[in-house]
């Protein structure tokens, strides 16, 4: 599991497969694209209006991996003190912040011609809006210390008190949606969702997913580089 | 008598000779409420339609306000580092100034809420949901901000960061507190929100201490 | 307490970071019972970082703080319960008297039957009923030391306990040293100024800075 | 064949909707990548200039 827990051995590996998989995300990105906006079919109920799905689905599965991510590497910061998953996890939590926004504005621009509204307090928005605040709020935290280390171990934390809370505020802001809103209206994606429209959402998604991998070695290089320039600073 | 006891001891004698702090919550939660009839109009109709949700908001938002005091003057003057080198455990001491804490806001908004629903018209079957909710919910709401109050010790601009961390993880609460509220008022048992609303306690009793501790020993690492 | 006094309190390689900042390494030290060990060194050279390590606060970045043997971490509790840690801040209530808050720290390590005896030392037996905010800062720091006796515990780690005293409440921390010792306890202090205990034994950390290691390699 | 382009552009009724919200995710991944690559490029001058300095 440590293998590549050695920042010089994380360098070393992060060079080699930085260049394909910036390469994959550049072909599966443009592959998507076409596929999407060109190949796809326009559903019979919603028309070309689905299209949308090929960016809101992929970021709302994107979201939640990259909170994924924060809270493994957090797990890992906390129990093994590892300076690298501290660097992971930190890095991850602005690109998930992204990939949430992107999910809830495609959602509200999918959410006007289906619902006749720009917000709909549906259990799914609601909750890809609750992990927006978490987002930020662990954001926020990491960077409200003058001492790093303090920020890391507090984000740290949080990632795992948040990993804990948001299935029970899925199931709450769940079982309160359907309080408020009995029928149904529409579901996003889903498991009727058509061959046809299957394959571009899946070349969509591995690319969102590389795009999401490339960028998290991209910036972890970064930080490392920043840590051995204040060393190089302090010595010299 | 035990550490636990001594320690709650201590800080309800602390909340009551610096005062205000309760009584400072208190008027917050009347204030608030007292302006939404200015905010949507004084109708009955209106009003009770929004009762149990706008006490319910106002309470966590009350709640909110003396959590940051928590564990910062402690911080602040040195007692968190001796009491982290006491022998009672960390997770138990969260537990006594989490209780502390409820005794000294929680409690009393439990109190005086069914005051407040009075203001705003709510439905008269509604009452007994209301303060049993509160009674349930409040505590929890203590627990999960004392885990946001030990995270935010010694942060930059650490009140408004706190609201930040702990009001979205207050969302639970908040939406089976106000349902058991609605579920009395159109005639259907409130038992089951009520229900999670223990279960949630139950769970965070046991979780928000070990998180709180944690964030207690880095922050005086 | 007899198996206490032939327990080796001992830590041995440590090295102790602070943010991005290696501020000592290679750091051995011992202190058996009856002894006095005094931490010497500029501002930064890691005094108070090597007492809070000592009092289990902070994991050594690297090395082992062992008590008989045991690593302090294995049984934290058992450790707390061993020591007191006076630091920089007082741990003092501004609304709480004299008596409540030395009262409170002592019950909350068990028994608060010394509390009389510890006031009586540090000469606060005049103020015990006055609010705390009254004090001044001498006053504040014998509050602080009294705890030393108000509950008993082995090993004294002390920040800068000198501070703000007066020649007579230095004194008064002396002879209580002196009592400890002669119990069997042992004492470790981070001092700027002259201390005149019998048989210190002196730990000078700017010996073990990264730069001083390197010169002397 | 404009015809056809425009048909296809305007979405079935659709553009207003289908099209900012390609643009949306263009846009901010590519604020994402490019303060990523931003970041790390400035480092490694940063790096290099320091190296350089050294002996």
């Amino acid at each position: 599991m440590f293998r590549f827990a050695n920042p010089a051995r994380f360098m070393r590996f992060s060079a080699a497969i930085l260049p394909w998989c910036a390469g994959a995300t550049a072909l599966l990105l443009a592959a998507g694209l076409v596929l999407a906006l060109f190949v796809s079919p326009p559903d019979y109920q919603q028309g070309e209006a689905v299209r949308i799905m090929y960016v809101h689905v992929p970021a709302a599965y994107l979201a939640s991996l990259a909170y994924a991510v924060v809270a493994v590497a957090s797990a890992v910061s906390l129990i093994w003190r590892h300076p690298l998953a501290d660097i992971a996890a930190q890095e991850a939590a602005p690109l998930g912040a992204g990939f949430t926004l992107i999910c809830l504005i495609s959602g509200s621009l999918w959410g006007e011609p289906m619902w006749g509204t720009w917000w709909v307090w549906d259990a799914r928005l609601t909750s890809v809006l609750v992990l927006f605040f978490l987002y930020l709020g662990y954001i926020a935290l990491v960077h409200a210390f003058d001492d790093p280390t303090r920020g890391a171990r507090a984000g740290a934390i949080l990632a795992l008190v948040g990993v804990v809370n948001l299935p029970i505020i899925k199931f709450s802001v769940d079982w309160w949606s359907t309080l408020h809103q009995p029928e149904s209206i529409f579901r996003l994606g889903g498991p009727t969702i058509a061959a046809a429209m299957l394959w571009p959402l899946a070349v969509m998604a591995l690319g969102f997913t590389l795009f999401f991998v490339t960028l998290l070695l991209v910036r972890m290089r970064s930080r490392l580089l920043a840590a051995k320039i204040r060393a190089l600073r302090l010595v010299g | 008598m035990s550490g636990f006891l001594r320690l709650v001891r201590r800080d309800l004698r602390l909340a009551l000779r610096q005062g205000g702090d309760a009584a400072m919550v208190l008027a917050f939660f009347l204030l608030t409420v007292a302006l939404f009839p200015f905010g949507v109009g004084p109708e009955p109709e209106v009003l009770r339609r929004i009762a149990a949700g706008t006490v319910w908001v106002t309470a966590l938002l009350a709640a909110l306000l003396s959590l940051e005091r928590l564990f910062l003057a402690d911080y602040e003057d040195g007692s968190l580092e001796a009491l982290v080198l006491m022998p009672l455990p960390l997770e138990i001491q969260v537990l006594a100034k989490a209780l502390a804490h409820w005794l000294t806001t929680g409690l009393p908004l439990t109190v005086v809420a069914p005051l407040l629903a009075l203001l705003l018209h709510l439905d008269r079957s509604g009452y007994g949901a209301l303060v049993i909710g509160m009674a349930l919910g409040t505590p929890t709401l203590s627990l999960i901000g004392a885990v946001g109050a030990a995270l935010t010790l010694g942060a930059r601009r650490g009140g408004v960061l706190l609201s930040l961390l702990v009001l979205p993880l207050y969302i639970p609460v908040l939406i089976f507190g106000v349902g058991a509220v609605e579920a009395q008022i159109i005639g259907v048992s409130a038992r089951p929100h009520l229900l999670l609303l223990v279960a949630l306690l139950l769970a965070a009793i046991p979780l928000a201490p070990v998180a709180a501790a944690a964030a207690l020993r880095q922050a005086v690492e | 307490m007899a198996d206490e006094t032939r327990a080796a309190f001992a830590g041995s390689d440590l090295a102790c970071r602070r943010g991005e900042r290696l501020i000592f390494a290679g750091l051995d030290f011992a202190l058996p019972a009856r002894g006095v060990l005094l931490l010497r060194g500029p501002n930064g050279s890691g005094k108070s970082s090597l007492l809070r390590l000592m009092a289990g606060l902070s994991p050594p970045e690297a090395g082992v703080i062992s008590w008989n043997g045991d690593g302090i971490f294995d049984d934290a509790g058992a450790h707390r319960a061993r020591l007191h840690f006076i630091g920089h801040s007082d741990a003092i209530k501004p609304t709480l008297n004299v008596l409540e808050t030395l009262s409170f720290w002592a019950e909350m390590r068990g028994s608060g039957a010394a509390v009389p005896a510890a006031l009586t030392h540090f000469r606060l037996s005049r103020l015990a009923l006055l609010p705390c905010r009254f004090l001044s800062a001498g006053e504040r720091k014998r509050l602080a030391l009294a705890r030393l006796i108000a509950s008993p515990a082995t090993l004294w780690l002390l920040d800068e306990p000198t501070t703000s005293l007066d020649a007579a409440g230095t004194e008064d921390l002396l002879r209580a040293i002196t009592a400890h010792r002669a119990a069997g306890g042992r004492v470790v202090i981070a001092s700027h100024g002259p201390l005149s205990l019998e048989n210190a034994m002196t730990l000078a950390l700017d010996d073990y800075t990264p730069r001083a290691r390197a010169i002397a390699a | 064949m404009m015809v056809a382009i425009e048909h296809y552009l305007a979405m079935g009724g659709y553009a207003v909707f289908v099209w900012p919200a390609f643009a949306v995710a263009v846009l901010i991944m590519a604020a994402l990548a490019i303060d990523s690559v931003a970041g790390y490029r400035r480092r490694l001058r940063e790096l290099a200039l320091l190296e350089g300095d050294l002996p």
